[in-house]
């Protein structure tokens, strides 16, 4: 991975990013080298890009099967191993076991999709390659990230699309 | 359903109040002290009391007494409360008490219609010309737990041990020492499986006076009460 | 209408942040104040751990006295925080934005405060209680008994707990990004660990608004859960015949989101006088959630009326005793005229004039007073249901609190202020992005001369 | 951005005017292949008709026998009467999805008299507080008239069911007045204009319009509570020795919500399927209603467990009974099919978007939960009726379990014929009254615009004050 470089270019304008977005991709830089950052949440295409794809909602369902396996496991298993008749209850009562299990199944949801959301957007990152404080400060950055030897390119191509500052980064 | 199944039959018509089981229960038990204060504070620790309730109107009024002790509900409402098992039912009927377990959440407690449930708020302590007459077959419970009737198991354990040694076991090392303090003999022990047993006797015998503490909770106790006979009624007969 | 003061990203930044980047003067002696007054409660405690529970006015049949009533209320409070964001969450309703975050912390450290005032103190035995929620004396092969609701408490509590904390760490990630790129050195290397090398794709940001939405869903349900379990250590007893309803659940978490809400009200309206962020909290924020306390107030004011009338369509003797008690004979029949008074009768007439909606000092009053009812109303479920358990009249007590249970209750109080504030110092309390894109997705539609507040949605 | 503003402004009048054409038309226009249809159901109600006869003529002495008609009155009461709910709650909400389909909603209120009619019955089957069971009207200790819950809920639900046809009427009094004016028939004209109460539009008709239907569905909603709250506890609780569950009748009302927005989903798919409004009701409905209707089942189980745990911990012999009455006893079958198909379907299907945000997946499970919600009022009202001549029903204490009964065939007659009457009640209440609210949709038209945000269209929703 070290022998990719990055460049980001700042820009103020949505629409001057969505030119620059089409001539990026038009000279020959597939999607996979070039994203787009910003300090705000924008409506999904709101520069022509497709909207992002994610698996998340499939992370709280696997998580809520285990937490309940691992529910029904603990409480019956606990209730068999140490039989104690307690206030005339039947040794193995069901309803406590749903409201622990119930438990153990959101538990298990919650951990698992919080874990699906840091995994599905690549987080951590561990190096952040070419990246500006001014992004959070509402400039739209677009960086490119690719072979050393387009980097010229792609900065022209940022510098010419109207980017106000060009800078590099490593990935 | 095991053979033995512990209980008791007080008859309230014999009891006449004067605490002499509440003074044997707590030399047998390692009961602390009731100071003044202590009673002031409304922690009193007593296994078995004398409840007196006043009945009618001046002049003719009433006193009433009824012992009450831990009932050994076969439902016990205590039990299932807590969250660590140190209180549950044995297979001989008992509702048994496991000291070492406890944590005193005090649940137990709160969830006993007959307050028969006791929360040692202060490290117990005697004076130590006392120290000597503390029971060696019962423990002294640390502060922060709770205690309660035991049907004074440690007799029971005694008993069912039927020692080879010769030394004679006879009912009255089986009983209770509130049952064996009784002077009329309002408190019989027994096992209740067994119909040759006393208290089943005495039971069967009292069948039409019988009835059980707050029986609509269903809470099944394994301490029957007999009415008291009303002068004039028509059980005065087949009390005696 | 509306007042819409449109900022930039960057007077946002330089706004919102203050909090941490200019801390204003009186923050060091408030914080200190309150870690003074929790100290102090922490040294009742070790009195009391030294002593036994003995230094408590608990006595026989109150076995549980102000520690399981403060264990309830902040509990009750837990639940605002997530209720608010996650209802306005998925409503998408645009007033949520400022709030949302202070709702969230503030959820976290009632929780905090609410494990503080009861279950690992009010034990005989402290120093054993912690074993609860693990296997307890595994080694001696002795488990713990799940059929005891102190059992489900702890498994409910610590997944909302586990839950919330995670919810506002994942909604905090931009906001840590935020704060990386304002900082230098040691301080940004440890906000730009916190913030997971946050950039800004579209992914990101699309998975932090599905999050929000999403752990929203999943966190409701647990939520009412755990209320609901707080409610049955109570309901499923039959000792205490007044506790004995089936009501309870329902009636304890609308009591819940009745005190929580009015507890995040207050806590904007205080985030607005300590803080200046009058640009961002407005009266229309104010008066939106006045709208929402009037109909959770009335709804839960109809719960509260539904238990009375069951409680005595039952005609038994102890609940009428209970009942008795309550509104008869001193000093309960005062505490329950100012409960009744604090709680409805007062706050929500209140809540029917504008004015009131939309005054900072009014609304800080009305909340205020709500919480002091509530807390009451737990006081009042809890120690009468004790003092008048069942028809043995011997056995009937009272309870009155001692120094030390009063001193731990202030703490708990100590301990959330105290959270918040050390909060407001690293974080910010309102969310940054949240109210960015709240910007961005603002729009008006012209009718003829009327202009219609809009928002985007896709 | 200004650009997109002007053009909306030029094409806002035209857009009214042939919405409003549309909608008039969709309304005239005849369909009459449904003739059969209607022949069919009018049979039906006939056939329910008769076996109301029937069961009457039997006689009020016996009231196990009266079990399943009480049931299905319940069942109407929170299914056909809980309906309108759908359009007052989101209304008071400011929601936009509902506005096409509020009137399929508020068309529901006035079937409420059907209701009555077959409530009438049930005052002579329910015994009078002389018999010294426990009562929300403590009989005994307040000295009351011993047919108090036969005349208050009588009051009440009259109440409702007024309340529901002014809700109707009010919320239709402009598109009223729009059939005036486009009605030729003079006859028509005459009705429309008397039903349209002088409307001409002015903005001081539009704002008490506005005020009038918000304060009328606050009313509704309390009163469908009270009647709920009292037909629960009344004609059901109090029969039952014992059973002391402060909670029912929450959990009846929430049912009924649940119930209610069933009922309208199946409504909108047949208009949508059978009533030619494809275009107006589409996934944003399907999909809200789906979610509310999910949330609203999370909500009974949730209400359901708490009275069952209480119950089960406390384990007081009457509360083994009711437990052993009402659900694992001689109605284990009812019960299990009701929690299945409450709870347990709507679980396992609805939290998949591909599911919740289609036109069938919603409209199958509603079916369900109408049969469901059924069930579930039958388990409770059915035993409660063959207690009422339980021998010992002074005490506090179940002994005895009853044997599970079946419907008789009056019975069924009664339940099919009902359904279908309501059915057919429905349908005639479409063709005398728009079934999407014109001026709603004009409305919406207002506030909903699509509009291009740089590179993508988002849509603008307008929340007026």
């Amino acid at each position: 991975m070290f022998k990719k470089r990055s460049v980001i270019g700042l820009f103020t304008d949505e629409d001057v990013v969505a030119d620059a977005l089409d001539n990026i991709s038009q000279s020959g830089f597939n999607s996979a080298e070039y994203e787009i950052l910003t300090g705000t949440p924008y409506p999904d295409g709101t520069f022509g890009d497709e909207t992002p794809k994610h698996k998340l909602y499939r992370f709280p369902i696997i998580g809520a099967m285990c937490g309940f396996i691992v529910g029904l496991l603990l409480t019956a298993g606990n209730q068999i191993a140490f039989p104690l008749i307690t206030g005339g209850k039947p040794l193995l009562s069901i309803p406590p076991m749903l409201i622990i299990m119930y438990e153990g199944t959101m538990l298990g949801a919650i951990l698992f999709t919080v874990f699906g959301i840091i995994f599905e957007s690549r987080l951590p990152r561990l190096f952040m390659g070419a990246y500006d404080t001014k992004i959070t400060e509402g400039y739209i950055g677009i960086c490119i990230t690719s072979n050393p030897e387009k980097m010229i390119a792609a900065e022209e191509l940022l510098k010419n699309n109207g980017a106000e500052e060009v800078k590099r980064g490593w990935e | 359903m095991s053979e033995t199944k512990w209980g008791m039959v007080i008859d309230l018509d014999k009891c006449t109040g004067c605490q002499s089981c509440v003074v044997a229960c707590q030399a047998e038990n390692n009961i602390p002290i009731n100071t003044e204060d202590i009673f002031n504070q409304r922690r009193a620790i007593e296994w078995i009391r004398i409840e007196r309730y006043w009945e009618g109107e001046f002049p003719n009024v009433k006193a009433r007494y009824i012992p009450v002790l831990c009932q050994h509900c076969d439902e016990a409402p205590c039990e299932p409360v807590c969250p660590v098992l140190a209180t549950y039912h044995n297979d001989q009927g008992l509702n048994v008490q496991v000291y070492n377990r406890c944590i005193g959440t005090r649940f137990c407690a709160n969830n006993c219609p007959y307050t028969v449930r006791f929360f040692n708020f202060w490290e117990p302590e005697w004076p130590d010309s006392l120290k000597n007459q503390l029971n060696p077959d019962v423990t002294v419970r640390s502060r922060g737990i709770m205690e309660k009737c035991t049907f004074c198991i440690q007799r029971i354990r005694r008993f069912s041990r039927n020692p080879e040694s010769g030394e004679k076991v006879t009912e009255r090392d089986l009983n209770p020492a509130c049952t064996n303090a009784c002077a009329t003999d309002a408190l019989v022990f027994g096992n209740l499986n067994d119909p040759k047993s006393k208290v089943s006797k005495v039971r069967s015998k009292g069948e039409n006076r019988s009835y059980k503490m707050l029986e609509d909770l269903g809470t099944e106790p394994n301490v029957i009460y007999l009415k008291k006979v009303e002068k004039g009624t028509k059980q005065e007969n087949n009390a005696h | 209408m509306q007042e819409h003061h449109h900022r930039t990203d960057k007077q946002i930044n330089k706004e919102l942040l203050s909090s941490i980047f200019a801390t204003p003067k009186w923050w060091p002696i408030a914080t200190l104040f309150c870690l003074i007054v929790y100290l102090i409660g922490m040294t009742a405690f070790g009195y009391m751990l030294n002593k036994g529970i003995g230094v408590t006015g608990l006595n026989r049949p109150v076995f549980w006295g102000f520690y399981m009533v403060n264990f309830v209320f902040w509990i009750g409070i837990s639940h605002a925080g997530i209720m608010i964001s996650a209802i306005l969450r998925l409503t998408q309703a645009e007033w949520r934005r400022p709030i949302t975050r202070s709702a969230e912390v503030l959820t976290v450290f009632a929780l905090i405060a609410a494990l503080q005032a009861a279950p690992l103190v009010h034990v005989g035995r402290p120093w054993r209680a912690d074993l609860w929620v693990f296997p307890y004396d595994f080694s001696r092969g002795i488990w713990i008994n799940i059929k005891s609701p102190f059992i489900w408490d702890p498994s409910a509590v610590m997944t909302y707990l586990t839950a919330s904390s995670l919810f506002v760490f994942v909604c905090l990630i931009p906001d840590l990004a935020v704060i990386r790129d304002r900082t230098k050195g040691i301080v940004s290397k440890i906000y730009g660990f916190l913030a997971l090398g946050w950039r800004g794709t579209p992914v990101q940001w699309k998975l932090q608004i599905v999050a929000g939405i999403l752990l929203s869903a999943l966190v409701l349900p647990v939520f009412v859960s755990v209320h609901s379990i707080v409610s049955w250590d109570f309901a499923a007893q039959i000792g205490p015949e007044a506790w004995h309803s089936t009501i309870f659940a329902p009636y304890f978490i609308i009591g819940a989101i009745h005190s929580g809400v009015s507890a995040v009200a207050t806590v904007m309206v205080v985030m607005v006088w300590l803080f200046k962020w009058d640009k961002y909290i407005t009266p229309d924020h104010l008066d939106a959630i006045g709208r929402l306390l009037i109909i959770v107030a009335t709804a839960w004011f109809f719960f509260f009326f539904l238990e009375w009338v069951y409680a005595l369509y039952t005609l038994e003797s102890p609940e009428l005793a209970m009942r008795e008690l309550q509104v008869f004979e001193m000093p309960w029949r005062a505490l329950f005229i100012v409960f009744v008074i604090t709680a409805y009768l007062f706050p929500v007439p209140m809540w029917l004039f504008k004015k009131v909606r939309r005054s900072f000092l009014w609304m800080f009053i009305t909340t205020i007073s709500v919480n002091i009812g509530m807390w009451l109303e737990r006081f009042l479920i809890i120690v009468p249901g004790l003092m008048r358990k069942q028809p043995l009249m011997f056995n009937w007590g009272s309870y009155t609190p001692s120094m030390v249970e009063i001193l731990m209750v202030c703490m708990t109080f100590a301990w959330v202020f105290m959270g918040m504030l050390l909060f407001a110092r690293v974080f910010p309390l309102i969310p940054l992005f949240d109210i960015k894109e709240g910007m961005l997705v603002r729009d008006e539609i012209k009718i003829g001369r009327a202009k219609v507040p809009a928002t985007i949605r896709e | 951005m200004p650009t997109s503003h002007d053009s909306h402004q030029q094409t806002q009048f035209s857009k009214q005017a042939d919405l409003t054409e549309k909608l008039v038309e969709l309304h005239v226009s005849k369909y009459n292949k449904n003739r059969i249809f209607l022949i069919l159901l009018s049979a039906l109600s006939l056939m329910g008709l008769i076996g109301l006869i029937v069961k009457i003529s039997t006689g009020f002495n016996n009231p196990s026998d009266w079990g399943y008609y009480v049931t299905f009155v319940a069942y109407l009461l929170t299914t056909v009467q809980a309906a309108p709910m759908v359009a007052i709650a989101p209304f008071i909400a400011k929601g936009h999805w509902n506005r096409p389909i509020s009137k399929i909603a508020q068309l529901f209120a006035p079937l409420g008299l059907i209701n009555l009619i077959l409530f009438i019955p049930v005052l002579f089957v329910l015994p009078s507080l002389s018999d010294g069971r426990r009562t929300l009207w403590f009989f005994e200790s307040l000295k009351m008239n011993s047919h108090m819950p036969h005349i208050m809920t009588s009051i009440s639900f009259i109440c409702l069911v007024l309340l529901g046809i002014a809700l109707l009427w009010i919320s239709t009094v402009p598109d009223f007045a729009i059939l005036r004016e486009n009605s030729k028939n003079p006859y028509h004209k005459k009705v429309f204009s008397i039903l349209s109460n002088r409307w001409i539009g002015t903005s001081k008709q539009w704002f008490t319009q506005k005020h009038r239907i918000g304060i009328l569905g606050a009313f509704y909603f309390m009163t469908l509570v009270i009647v709920n709250f009292q037909i629960s506890s009344d004609f059901a609780m109090s029969l039952i020795p014992g059973w002391i569950d402060a909670l029912y009748p929450i959990t009846h009302t929430a049912n009924s919500f649940q119930a209610g927005v069933a009922t309208v989903i199946l409504a909108m798919f047949a208009l949508r399927t059978w009533g030619g409004c494809k275009e107006f009701i589409g996934f944003d409905q399907f999909w809200a209603l789906g979610k509310l209707m999910f949330a609203l089942s999370l909500m009974w189980i949730w209400f359901f467990f708490s009275s069952f745990i209480v119950f089960w911990y406390g384990a007081k012999p009457t509360e083994k009974a009711i437990i052993e009455l009402s659900m694992t006893g001689p109605y284990f079958i009812a019960f299990l099919g009701s929690a299945f198909l409450l709870f347990i379907l709507p679980l396992l299907t609805m939290p998949f978007n591909k599911i919740r945000r289609s036109i069938l997946g919603p409209t199958v499970i509603a079916f369900f939960i109408l049969i469901g919600s059924f069930l579930d009022k039958l388990r409770i009202y059915v035993p409660a009726y063959q207690l009422t001549e339980h021998p010992n029903k002074h005490n506090i204490y179940l002994s005895d379990i009853p044997k599970a009964i079946l419907p008789d065939v009056p019975d069924v007659m009664i339940i099919v014929g009902g359904i279908s009457a309501i059915i057919l009640a429905f349908t005639v209440l479409t063709k005398l009254i728009p079934v999407i609210s014109i001026w709603q949709q004009k409305e919406l038209s207002l506030y909903k615009i699509h509009k291009k945000f740089h590179r993508t269209e988002v849509l603008v929703l307008g929340k007026p004050e």
